[in-house]
């Protein structure tokens, strides 16, 4: 055990932790005002839902004791033999903390993948899927690559806080959301983010948590951290200037959401690479900041003309989470066959002459993107069966911060005045209308349907 | 000149929109206002697990002015694409307006419209 | 000196601090708009206030050398020999660390009273009451159980990190404050929350901070600490669920505002617990995270039902302060004495067999209740006399922004358009009205009476 | 190396670069509600530039290998050799965390000054004059006090984390905006701030940040970091008591926004000083507090005044950065002179009899204007003459979220109702305007010009 | 038809509300303004220790179309409802309405009101 | 008595109102709309780097009751000070309005304008 590694574990935790809200604004602040409480329920849920799906039995299928290269088993439900000494995956940190660091990433990749179908999810519906996609996908993958599965042992791809399973992972569950969910009514093909401001505060949060999420990743408080502490800040930096730079040459302005849109783009690419890459070329370290450099803008090139192209077609992915998660963290997975040097990583990618490495990830890449994309597509046809996916018309066209929440997000103004405010002047607590017949948004109304 | 204020559901506001400009109504502005009529009121949730009724709903007010001739089409057309069939749908009023100015060029009159 | 467990517990620090802003936005966000800025006025000014009390004399008597039990002498008045070196409370990290950690929570404890007396308060009236209820109150109690008074020595009742000193001490002052301070004018039984999204952020800051809170308490950067953030996370996530089922059950919809509610009802409970529970039973370890589970769960029940009893009675504890910090943080000084373990707390709690500590928990909880409800209504009797405790009735009605701070907290139109906007057209900055004979809030109007 | 100390500088460089953000937050709700996007895009947007700038010259510029006390060369360009291993300015930390902690000063520092030419900049101007500014003014200024230069090493003076480098610097810097920029548009003196629960959330982000900057500044997780975590809340915490009161003072009522901004003042000031004052005097340690609450309410008293003073000139520093981080930086430069003790400081302040470490703050103070002043007032000048620094007078008046990204930062209403908002009735993608050539706000309006 | 526009405090919009409800006039609406007559402005301070005066008061608008007979009855009400007995009480217009349909019905007329 | 209703550009209410204070007249109120009219909309930028048209522009309304003898000269002054030449700048309408009164004090008629 080691204090100093300890304690940026257990801090790299909380950083992550604080990505889920982050995400929470970041998404919330490009919907409608309308839907803006409801996105951020929708993100926020995640550390309840997964919060305690994780302790029970998600930690224990994704990283306990090995089924054939499969899946673990279920010997840590509940946390049994978890405890405070070191685990099976660091000899410096408690086994508690290694599952709280796991933890984090349980929590906000199923969130990630709500952007695809944002402004139309059905609150009851999208619980159970985040539960059930959990366990049924995101679980077994993230034991592939980092449980003791085929993918980590086997292939030997290389994936070092995610690329794979946290950000193909959601990208390719996203296009199977947008897909099923189907596209929102009454919406051309994009519309206006109903608070910059809060995009922004979304990144921040998100950036400030990455340094966890991927510096975190080295499990320890070392040189292997300090690398990926400095590529991750590298790519975003550079996925931020790329992406505002194009969005300037296509409207004649730097597009501030489009800035933050690259920063992002440019930290899911670094994921998988981070603690991978620096050294260029190895022998003598020149210019160790430049893979970064080239990552990031690679990220914020191909997440820029990926939204251009869905746009092209009739796929309703919200929030661009196939083009921003998927296909940069495609990049970014790639990219690390290309970066990978053997002094960091153990490994010689293409900059030190071996394709190997590339095959491999590649390899890795495609089954992510094939288990992702069945699976989720069969959860989704069957709760689309059996729950319904979307909310109706009327509860679509009135918000669903109305409609499924009955909370609207703003209410400024003095009661009587404004947009969705009114004075409060009947409280009616009773009687409780049964569970699953909701009543209506409107006292005597039986909705407003077209 | 007549101007028509109708007070409709946010959510019919686009269809509205579009409508009047098929017919050739271009010029129009709307407001945010908050009403009550036959409608009780907006339901909100509490954490207590209770419910509120908030007696004044969000309504967008539509205000278009218009020549006597159109008074009555435009009236209709509004009227039916506004419409839901629920309570809650809105009122119209007509009121007369006694002359209208462009401020660009000071012009005046029917013409504008 | 360890540089692993000063890194910790510095960044804990810095973490606790980041909850007093997290909680001035969780208020913020509940009440109505009018009273938005100066309802998180009165929780960042406890940075200010507490942040020179403590260094002053607060510190002192909470921690100083110990008087008969009750009270620390002034010897550390003005942080005097309270210097790098590592103090009497812990070996491994500077005694300066130690100081400022305990700091936080004088700062945050004072500002979560002022939810029960939200949207009324007279700001100078606040600040006399803070200042006395931290040196008066505070002090001693956290005195009695941390720094070597009776109730951590003699009496033996375990408090992790601030189970009574912190949230049952606030909760009883906060029902005083709802009687002496009496309803708010014209509020049938409560109000919408003016912004959804901003009490979502602030629970956000005080998750995330709340790691320090608990796993900070643990003065090192260890398995206890690791232990300590999982119980944490998995109860703000179980009172999460909790709270959200039940508000799902009762309107047919999850409450947003009521899931967050219930993670701070989650984390409020494991609070005193989080270091002492964990194993169970502590034989094999098995299901090491079901203790957390049940404090979580049965938080956001108590918390949930005690805010529907609240409802019922004529009290106007604004923002629920006594149900959430009062009655979960009897719940988890209970729920200690229930499932502390022997190989974690060194002593047996009732799932080991013994009601001993259960006793010695029940008297520590009356203890506090008595102590800050006693005092704190003298103290508040004592200020209504001689400063009046609420604001004018004008006042009330024109919003505590306007009123006691002549700052509106959002202008977000054109000047001359929307709600508290206008064209700036005269600065008179001249002559200087004199202190406490402050101007109306109209130029020239004598107030808005009926 | 050391995991603690490394563990404690990772985490110190993420509080760091989350103080952007907060600076984005804090200036952004003091603007017009019709420039909020665009302020935050300035101060955020920095994360990118200098964050690319920085791992390509930056750091080697003012860091690297020293030529004649003047700046560095080149020889790290691009990172080369900047490794995992310890650098020439730490032992015990990874070099490239030295290098990733300093880059959040070179980030935050240009943002500083985009607060005196608010509300009236164009954009594509302010990206060159930043990267500019932190190559030709921060890089060799920061080289002459911490990286070997002169002023570290031959004159002697003391500055822990930045009052020379950062805020004075920025501070002068933002003198000659406020006199190139010229004032803003049919403003009288100054405007309201349009969202004071963004002000606040920045301000707590910053606090929190600040640790990182002066803790951080320490380079390890020590007794040192423990002092001047403590000398640093406590002058934000008086520099607030000692604003809200003059406020008070003033307008009989304590003002939120000027209680953030005393916050942050006290900062200011307690940031060339946190590592080196505490003890006083220094024989037997008494009243450790007592330095850093003089240098807060020294701070609170001359950045209040100095507001009062700017407002009666026509300089028209929008969000007086001048006074907040010009005048708080000198008062906490020579404050070092005079509280800096030989036992923490290594060297003898004026309390211990000595004038010299006086004269020599004071020679730096005035090198450091006299250095910022120039050459900003140069880059400036050639800015204004080759690409204009301010937008045109119906950009002004439209807004720069409008005029400037086309972004207007809130849009609360359904389509059509409300402020900025209207329904998306066209999707145009093509054909792409010409960089430079970009199109007017108003789809077919040439202008507002009056 | 008449039309009251009243230009009131927002702090009596409740009372008011109530106080037409009890007289039983449920519709009606309201706007958000700002407005200025014989009140001076609003006071906001400065971080700087200074005063400013906004010369624009926020207000509420309630809009009440009434039949010709209620109008003298509508308006006391409003009136002594909404006074306070300072200066910016508000002021109240009335005009003609020619015409009220109810968008759900296409019903037209005084019965509506 | 008159109601002027002037839908004009935002950014020209300041002087408008500084005119009309000039020209005497004290007592006004303003509301804040999006409007339609020659003028096609905002250009909005998406990430995607393509631009939208918003059809619906932010207007002010500014409504102005006058005794009937001033009715042409703050017309005029209204159209002058708002006038910037350029499509979007505005139209303005006139009805009549019947009654005004003074909540604070019950005064009805012209001389409250
Ligand atoms: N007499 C009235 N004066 C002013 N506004 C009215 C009046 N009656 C109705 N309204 C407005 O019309 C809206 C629609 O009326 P409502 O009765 O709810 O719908 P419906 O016609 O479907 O019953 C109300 O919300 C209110 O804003
Ligand atoms: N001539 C007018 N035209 C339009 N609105 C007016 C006019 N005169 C007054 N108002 C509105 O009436 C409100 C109240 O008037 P004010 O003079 O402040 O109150 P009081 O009647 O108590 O003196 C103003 O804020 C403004 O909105
Ligand atoms: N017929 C109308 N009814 C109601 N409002 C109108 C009408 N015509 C124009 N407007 C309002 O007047 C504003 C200005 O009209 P516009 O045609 O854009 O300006 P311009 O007069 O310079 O061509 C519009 O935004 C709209 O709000």
């Amino acid at each position: 055990m080691d204090t100093g590694d300890t304690a940026w574990i257990m801090m790299s935790t909380a950083l992550v932790l604080l990505m889920t809200p982050g995400l929470a604004f970041f998404y919330g602040g490009l919907v409608r005002g309308k839907n803006a409480a409801a996105t951020i329920m929708q993100a926020f849920v995640m550390l309840g839902v997964a919060g305690v799906a994780w302790v029970l039995w998600g930690y224990s299928l994704a990283f306990g004791p090995d089924l054939g290269g499969f899946i673990g088993n279920l010997e840590w439900f509940g946390l049994r033999n978890v405890g405070m000494e070191p685990g099976p995956y660091s000899d410096t940190i408690p086994h508690l903390t290694f599952m709280a660091f796991q933890m984090m990433f349980a929590v906000i990749t199923p969130a990630l993948i709500l952007g695809a179908f944002a402004e139309r999810a059905k609150f009851s519906t999208y619980l159970v899927f985040t539960v059930v996609w959990m366990t049924v996908v995101y679980a077994p993958l993230a034991h592939w690559v980092w449980g003791g599965g085929w993918i980590g042992t086997e292939l030997g791809a290389l994936d070092f806080a995610g690329g794979t399973v946290v950000h193909i992972n959601a990208g390719a569950a996203a296009l199977a959301g947008a897909i099923f969910y189907g596209k929102r009514r009454g919406v051309a093909r994009e519309t206006v983010p109903h608070n910059v401001t809060m995009v922004v505060l979304g990144t921040a949060l998100l950036w400030f948590g990455w340094f966890g999420f991927n510096a975190g990743s080295a499990l320890a408080a070392n040189g292997g951290a300090a690398n990926a502490f400095v590529t991750t800040n590298t790519a975003a930096a550079m996925g931020a200037l790329t992406w505002m730079a194009l969005s300037w040459r296509y409207t004649g302005k730097a597009s501030i959401v489009g800035t933050a849109t690259g920063a992002v783009a440019g930290l899911v690419a670094i994921t998988p690479a981070a603690g991978f890459v620096g050294e260029w070329p190895a022998t003598d370290g020149y210019l160790n900041a430049f893979p970064a450099l080239i990552i990031g803008a690679a990220a914020g090139l191909a997440g820029f003309y990926a939204v251009r192209l869905r746009h092209k077609y009739a796929l309703d992915d919200t929030l661009d989470v196939v083009a921003v998660h998927g296909i940069c963290g495609i990049v970014g997975a790639m990219l690390t066959g290309v970066f990978a040097v053997s002094t960091i990583a153990g490994v010689e990618g293409l900059i030190e002459g071996s394709f190997d490495l590339l095959w491999r990830q590649l390899f890795a890449v495609l089954a992510s993107i094939a288990w992702a994309l069945t699976l989720t597509s069969a959860i989704l046809w069957v709760l689309n069966k059996k729950m319904g996916l979307r909310v109706d018309e009327n509860a679509e066209l009135a918000g669903l911060d109305r409609s499924e929440h009955e909370e609207p997000a703003y209410q400024f103004d003095e009661p009587g005045l404004g947009s969705y405010s009114g004075g409060v002047s009947t409280v009616v607590s009773g009687p409780a209308p049964e569970v699953g017949q909701a009543p209506s948004i409107h006292a005597d109304d039986e909705g407003i349907s077209s | 000149m007549k101007k028509i204020e109708a007070i409709i559901r946010p959510e019919r506001l686009e269809q509205v929109k579009v409508a009047l400009t098929d017919a050739g109504y271009s010029g129009l502005h709307v407001e945010s206002v908050t009403g009550r009529g036959r409608q009780r009121g907006v339901i909100h949730s509490g954490r207590g697990g209770e419910h509120y009724t908030i007696d004044m709903l969000p309504k967008v007010k539509l205000v278009l002015v218009v020549k006597d001739d159109n008074l009555e089409a435009a009236t209709n057309l509004i009227i039916e694409t506004a419409r839901t069939g629920n309570i809650g749908d809105g009122m119209l009023f007509v009121s007369a307006v006694e002359d209208a100015i462009r401020v660009r060029t000071g012009e005046r009159g029917d013409s504008l419209l």
